[in-house]
């Protein structure tokens, strides 16, 4: 009789929870309803009530919770999702951005009554410029892409500014992330590929021919995503500044090199940095994020505002009338502030010594798993490389040996409680897992990684169903998301209308 | 050392593994004259302090949090004080929310993956649209994404042209401005009838620079300065003339004020706004949450992230992300919008509050504000020289005209440690517009009040006001 | 094959994570310890280093994280566990009694830097002598069974200020809690037990063979632990008080009967509350309690310091100068005072309308738990009686027909997500479930606990191993109990030492 | 209804499963004549308040606190402020550890089981004791069952005398006094040396009433005084007497200072103490958390909870509750203790902070607050009229006799926001004592403060005393 015979039952919705007859709790005010809708014009009220789950205050509580124990996260396990720096976010960090003085503070609030959070914000901005080398930094970018936008604006306005307008093109590797062009486009520009050689470097001769007086720029990360160090980062942006173009720097991989090697030291001319990612503040299951710019001093005049500025008498913010060229704003106020401070306490609790160590073991880290997994004979793209802080090991001879996908890895991992490595990016290495494994991982996990991956290719071997219908041990089997996007299902009520149309046919 | 787990064992077994004799030695690809040399001030990091224990940064933090305070807020103009659910952060800063990735290994993030379903869900019954998206960073840029969106959707028009009422908040109108004018959008003005603060609907045609078609209009609701638009009317205009209309509201106004669905003949076609009302600290203006929302037929088009409903292989329910073709990480230079990392953990935010609220509590949250500001506005139309501009219909906000300059007023106000509105005048560019705001004061008042507050409020703002007034008499009579 | 392939992983202990050359994290001062030391006699320090666990920030985060979702929980699961009251735990409560001007009070702060704290405490003192009808309440206890002990104290204290020191037995019934006993042996009382009649009331005539002039007092809980409500308080009031004893109320029953009858009024001298039930404060994994006690005017004088008073100058201290003849201190200071914090939240929010709902919706789920379980053919101990706020399940038919003990019944619920009933207890009904739903949860949670009985009552029947061997479900099967106790392993260190010595010997 | 969550028609559909017109129906078994009368006061529930909103009850308890701030705290004698770190309470507080109960279900409570298993081993090993229980309520009522247990423990001796120094904590010995009177124990006093605030070591017997046998000696380290007792001496003279030794610890202290494991010859029988300085708020006194260690053949007196490793039907390993035969649930009146309930949160939080501090962490604090101590002594030497009358080698605790009276220092100190210690005449209760400790502070420093802080109060801490002393000199020579 086997033993396992309970179906994990599947958590209900909360909306399957309520009942529109439920009495409210302590957590409105008591008011007659109607009394004061009379002091809104009859014809613009509501006219069907919405139907917002109304569910008692412990289920609530119990819903969330329990579906909170249905994900993944650092918290609970490794995580070695490349590009994302899926590292350790210091509870310190959330606990004091918490703090009433800061989470009260309305944004318009007088300079007078803001000195606290803005003196956060103004040191911040000096720390964030002088780990990366630039002049100047802005912060009000709400993630990496909305950093790329801004830099990318302002770029454009560079260019106009210097009636320079037939650039129209911006040049992006293969490699890169998908935001990268995305965001040239917003902005306006062609997207230019050009292709990477076998080394995971830039082919300098596809540039070469590329590159001409229609160059707006050329965006890049270095590390590359595909986990090397472009060494011919110096004579790119020669070839670029020289086509009086400039250069954006992805920052989305600097906790490769920070304290290391600085993107203004390397020539760029803008640079995003993703907060969540080398300083730490959460993911939070897909944001926020956080995406400050820097600039080098020609870009200096077009920065996003606001930004914090001190004179004499303290804290003031630099709006667009300071700053006339300002490419403007991204956010209502000064983007992701909470986020920013949780940022700024990670910088103070590292300091300078603190980044550089980041650097140090998020790149002692990776190297160390890839020679160990080149030691059990896995494949890595760049084998002759070191890794950055992260680095590409592809499936292709699993794939052909076994029929194994590297999804179908990433699977199985997940039944062996780990987070599988970033899939199928970049597309350019075929069955590729991009893994980074971030320097707050101990030496014990990455050991006991190696182990799986080793023995979830001698499942392969034996049994590669084991991998193919995998998960077994999660909340939920593979997923169909074929159906997901053909019979879109987006929004419970309305497939509950749909629902119900049905039933009501039979 | 902080957040390193290695000891120096095992640092030297790794580097042993690795064939490296030091950590420095796996730097070695990055050419020498580009490192930081620790001793140049221009190359190092001197800018940066040393690290400090948690202990002394606690410290640093408290001292300065405690400088801003915890003062009474009267501003509102898109950023509002509501109380807060107590559980609501206690579970979304959970580990297992807070620490986790965009859900894209859906088998081991159902958690995340189901909650943003319900929040799909939840905003699109509170917008009476048909779909959601799993969040936009805020209401200003995601305002951007719906204009974009809109332009991409409206096949029929193939304008570039929206029409952008000054009823829209003014930092709005230029977080717009800025997103779209690289792609050749023009976003032109309606301008407001002064009596009532609102788009006069029954002469639209006539405000505008020609008869061109446009792609959108956007209608805000309620608009910046509280008060109501006529919704159904400005619609069905739009819909005549071949745009789309864009709903710009407020989530907590939606629990009592139509639904943008439900807006004129065919209701709106796309709604966006500001979650940040439903359960997210003012926190200095971020992080805040985007939503927006669009009928089945613009899914498509819908920037972001989408989570859908499906079943696993055993058949069993269960949910990931979907259309993921519109996406900048599949479709890349051809994706309907740059936006990855979106704002999950304001999303999770949200749907505990609408699930801790209800339909009934957030009409009484709602029904709260109106009340009282309603108390408020009795109180201050107590001294006559104040002036109500735009009327006193509105929802939470309204906009009160001083007979003393509005800044020295705040000013006064903040030493009373409160924060008492915003300056209109202040917030435009240009002199008439200037002008035409002198003295404008943008009130708000949510649930979060009470009598003895309002009290203290309306005495407080007319004591300065008349001490202020008094003063610049006696001055311009001894001048 | 089979698809369950991945044994669950026992969770590492933490000390298996350590490493004693691990160094320091941000949590604690940057100092020269030896330099330190020299202020301190050599002789009187410590030679052998303590072997605390050296683990990485994350690690410990991550350990206990995943420690936390081995246990079920009021905000994972339903959790009937009779005599317990395991009712929500509203956050508002644990929240606002973390606020700093709380947490940082320094007990012998001045009172001038107290009035805060002060006041609410004098604020709660008077809602739960206003609840339970008592005269005087000091708040002092720790837990419930620290509050009996005070009682108990109390009447002994009474009695021979009395000069009658002769009573030297206290009464309890045969169904009472453990506590009873044990405490009235610790104020050097003998215990006499009287039994249950069938109807669950006390035998009035055991009780009037007992009763004499050594009868100090005795203890009761009304409802009592049986799950009903002791009609003949009154009755037996008399007999005691005409005798020359006190009546003792274990409180631990107060959310029967919140709002709706008063202890004091039933004629008790002395009660104690357990704040973590009727009052919702955290039962945290085994506490801390607290355990108020109330007193009629004759043992005003005996009660135990500190109390709050008030004057014209504000808050104050009580203590012993005011009260000579207090039983004294039970705990350093004023006793769980973040706990009384929480119940005094909790109390606001509830007011006195929602202590009364507190008893009408525990009862209302109490009674129709019951029905539907009798209309389901399950037994009661006490058919003919209403339920109280809890009742009791006999499944001696199921062990006589299928041979399942409650215990199985118990250890399989378990399997289906159901926190199980208290077993066993009182021990004089067989193979016993007592039930509590409590207040707070659902018509919902209650249908889908009733569906899962029948279906386990199936079971017995078709499959009885299924009960026998359960759970299955859970992070460990049913646990070697009689190994614990013979191989006692109670410290790692210890367990360590010994399993070394082992391993040295082969 | 707050926390009600059923709906009207549910409360109707179950009265007519039960059979009962309405809920009060159900209470029909309670005589009338008892039931709660809400239009009679004396019998209703008049002095409760109506239920408030969770806005208002949080609005309420905030200006509570704020109205007892955060002051700068220098007051120890059992509660003493410590860096907690920020995790600790994130990690402690979570729904699955805060809202479960006592793991009487092992299988589904592995998390708190492993937990307090893993809180056994350390306080074992701070200790250097064999076992640990899983908590006692506090330190002060920890002592009382350490007495109690030694008492059933010693059964060579047979006696009820215990041996009670009087550089215990006051409060202490009044919590064991009222605890253990009533079973005929007898504490009986040691009264310390004036020069060195410690137990004299050498003379002990000399000291004592008579030369019965005795059941214990307690012997604080460092004691209330922040003095070192002679720890091994006295350990061995106990011993050598046929008395067991309780030893009661503060468990920061004994990351430097040697472990009772480790006292004299063969060891203290027994540790006691307050666990609150690892990582619990002083929160005016509770909730806190008593500890206790006992050698291996004392474990089944060991009172309340005992968490056993074992294995479960598989073989794997697991932890359950162990032992139970001690306790009062199973052994009813002849348990060791009538303890049920205990500290289990508490115990988490001590097992997070041992683990995020770890040895050296814990070391670091209390060579911090050794340092931090001797700084502030220095800092004190300085004004002549300030006496030590106990010397300066303490841990981080120590007495300064002022030339005026405590009292009036304190009432000024907490104008200025700081606690500046504990008046030690005011603790006691008999005139002798009171004089023998007239103007003798405690006062505590620990890792916690600043140097300027130390400066800050050093400099307060004289200038008002000179300021009374001058004060009362010139009224002296006035009248
Ligand atoms: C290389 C790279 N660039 C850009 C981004 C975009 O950043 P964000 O998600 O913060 O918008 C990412 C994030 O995934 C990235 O990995
Ligand atoms: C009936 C009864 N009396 C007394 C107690 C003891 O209370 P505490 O655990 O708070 O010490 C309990 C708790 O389980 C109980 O159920």
């Amino acid at each position: 009789m086997s033993k396992r015979i309970i179906e994990q039952q599947a958590e209900t919705l909360i909306f399957e929870l309520s009942d529109q007859n439920r009495r409210r709790s302590s957590l409105s005010p008591d008011i007659d309803v109607d009394k004061a809708c009379l002091e809104l014009p009859a014809h613009l009220q509501r006219k069907k009530k919405c139907e917002l789950p109304q569910v008692g205050e412990l289920q609530v509580v119990r819903h969330y919770t329990r579906l909170s124990q249905k994900n993944f996260s650092i918290d609970t396990h490794f995580y070695p999702l490349g590009s994302c720096t899926m590292k350790y976010n210091p509870r310190a960090c959330n606990t004091l951005a918490q703090l009433p003085g800061f989470t009260a503070r309305h944004p318009m609030a007088h300079t007078s009554m803001s000195q606290g959070v803005m003196s956060c914000l103004f040191d911040l901005q000096n720390m964030l410029t002088e780990a990366t080398g630039m002049q100047q930094v802005s912060m009000t970018p709400m993630a990496g892409a909305q950093g790329e936008f801004a830099g990318v604006a302002m770029i454009k306005a560079y260019h106009e500014h210097n009636n320079d307008s037939q650039r129209n093109e911006i040049i992006v590797p293969d490699a890169a992330h998908g935001t990268n062009p995305a965001t040239a486009v917003m902005c306006g520009y062609k997207v230019k590929e050009i292709p990477t050689n076998d080394q995971g470097d830039i082919d300098i001769e596809a540039l070469e021919k590329i590159i001409g007086p229609q160059t707006a720029g050329i965006m890049l990360t270095n590390p590359s995503t595909l986990g090397v160090f472009e060494r011919k980062i110096k004579l790119i942006a020669d070839m670029i500044h020289n086509a009086g173009g400039l250069l954006y720097y992805d920052g989305a991989n600097l906790n490769a090199i920070l304290g290391k090697v600085k993107p203004g030291d390397m020539g760029f001319d803008v640079i995003h940095m993703n907060l969540h990612k080398t300083f730490s503040t959460p993911h939070g299951g897909g944001g926020p994020g956080s995406g400050p710019i820097g600039v080098s001093k020609r870009l200096q005049p077009f920065l996003p505002v606001p930004m914090v500025g001190h004179n004499e008498q303290g804290y003031y913010w630099i709006s667009e009338k300071e700053l006339p060229l300002s490419i403007g704003r991204l956010s209502a106020w000064m983007g992701n502030v909470g986020i920013l401070l949780r940022a700024y306490i990670y910088a103070l609790l590292l300091g300078r010594d603190g980044m550089k160590r980041v650097a140090d073991f998020a790149t002692l880290n990776a190297n160390y798993l890839l020679k160990r997994l080149m030691a059990a004979d896995f494949e890595m793209a760049f084998p002759e490389r070191r890794a950055s802080h992260e680095f590409i090991l592809t499936l292709k001879n699993e794939a052909k040996k076994y029929g194994t996908s590297a999804m179908d890895f990433a699977k199985r991992l997940l039944d062996y409680g780990y987070h599988a490595p970033t899939t199928y990016f970049p597309l350019l290495v075929p069955e590729c897992f991009l893994i980074e494994p971030t320097e707050t991982e101990s030496k014990d996990a990455l050991d006991a990684f190696v182990d799986t991956l080793i023995k979830i290719r001698e499942e392969a071997e034996q049994s590669p169903d084991l991998l193919k219908e995998a998960p077994f041990e999660l909340p939920v089997r593979r997923l169909d998301d074929v159906k997901a996007a053909r019979e879109l299902d987006l929004n419970y009520y309305l497939s509950e209308k749909y629902f119900s149309k049905d039933s009501s046919q039979d | 050392m902080p957040y390193i787990p290695h000891t120096p064992n095992e640092v030297e077994e790794m580097l042993r593994v690795i064939g490296a004799e030091s950590i420095e030695e796996l730097f070695d690809e990055i050419p020498q004259e580009l490192r930081i040399d620790l001793e140049k001030s221009t190359s190092g990091l001197d800018a940066i302090p040393l690290g400090q224990s948690e202990m002394a940064v606690q410290r640093l933090l408290s001292e300065k949090a405690m400088l801003d305070g915890t003062p009474l807020c009267f501003a509102g103009g898109g950023a509002y004080e509501h109380h807060i659910p107590a559980a609501l952060w206690e579970v979304a800063t959970r580990g297992e929310f807070y620490s986790a990735y965009t859900p894209y290994q859906a088998e081991a993030s159902q958690g995340t993956l189901q909650v943003v379903y319900e929040f799909q869900s939840m905003i699109a019954n509170l917008t009476a649209l048909d779909v959601s998206n799993a969040s936009l960073y805020d209401g200003a840029s995601g305002l951007a994404e719906a204009v974009l969106m809109a332009v991409r959707a409206n096949r029929k028009a193939k304008s570039k042209r929206i029409l952008m009422p000054e009823t829209v908040s003014p930092v709005y109108r230029q977080v717009v401005e800025t997103i779209v004018k690289n792609q050749g959008i023009t976003l032109e003005s309606i301008d407001f009838e002064q009596t009532s603060g609102t788009i006069n609907a029954t002469n639209l045609r006539s405000q505008l620079d020609n008869d061109e078609s446009f792609a959108a209009l956007v209608i805000p609701q309620p608009n910046y300065f509280g008060s109501l638009e006529e919704v159904h009317q400005l619609t069905d205009w739009a819909h005549e003339h071949g745009g789309l209309v864009i709903a710009q509201v407020n989530p907590t106004a939606l629990a009592l004020l139509e639904a943008p669905g439900s807006w004129g003949e065919k209701g709106a076609d796309i709604a966006v706004g500001e979650a940040q009302p439903l359960g997210i600290p003012m926190s200095s203006g971020g992080p805040f949450i985007g939503f927006i929302a669009c009928k089945q037929q613009l899914v498509r088009q819908l920037p972001g992230r989408i989570i859908g409903r499906t079943v696993d292989l055993d058949g069993k329910p269960g949910f990931s992300l979907t259309l993921q073709a519109r996406e900048q990480h599949i479709r890349r230079s051809k994706a309907t919008s740059n936006i990855c990392t979106n704002q999950g953990l304001m999303a999770t935010a949200v749907t505990l509050y609408l699930s801790f609220l209800g339909a009934d509590g957030l009409q009484k949250v709602a029904a709260s504000c109106v009340a009282n500001t309603q108390k408020l506005i009795a109180l201050l139309a107590q001294r006559p020289e104040f002036k109500f501009p735009f009327g006193k219909t509105v929802f939470h906000e309204f906009v009160l005209e001083l007979d003393v300059p509005v800044d020295t007023v705040l000013e006064r106000l903040a030493q009373e440690d409160v924060v008492g509105g915003i300056n209109l005048a202040q917030q435009q560019n240009d002199a008439q517009a200037i002008d035409r705001h002198r003295n404008q004061l943008l009130i708000c008042v949510t649930e979060t009040k009470t009598d003895e507050e309002l009290q203290f409020f309306s005495e407080t703002l007319i004591a300065i006001c008349s001490d202020i007034s008094s003063l610049s008499q006696s001055e311009g009579e001894l001048s």
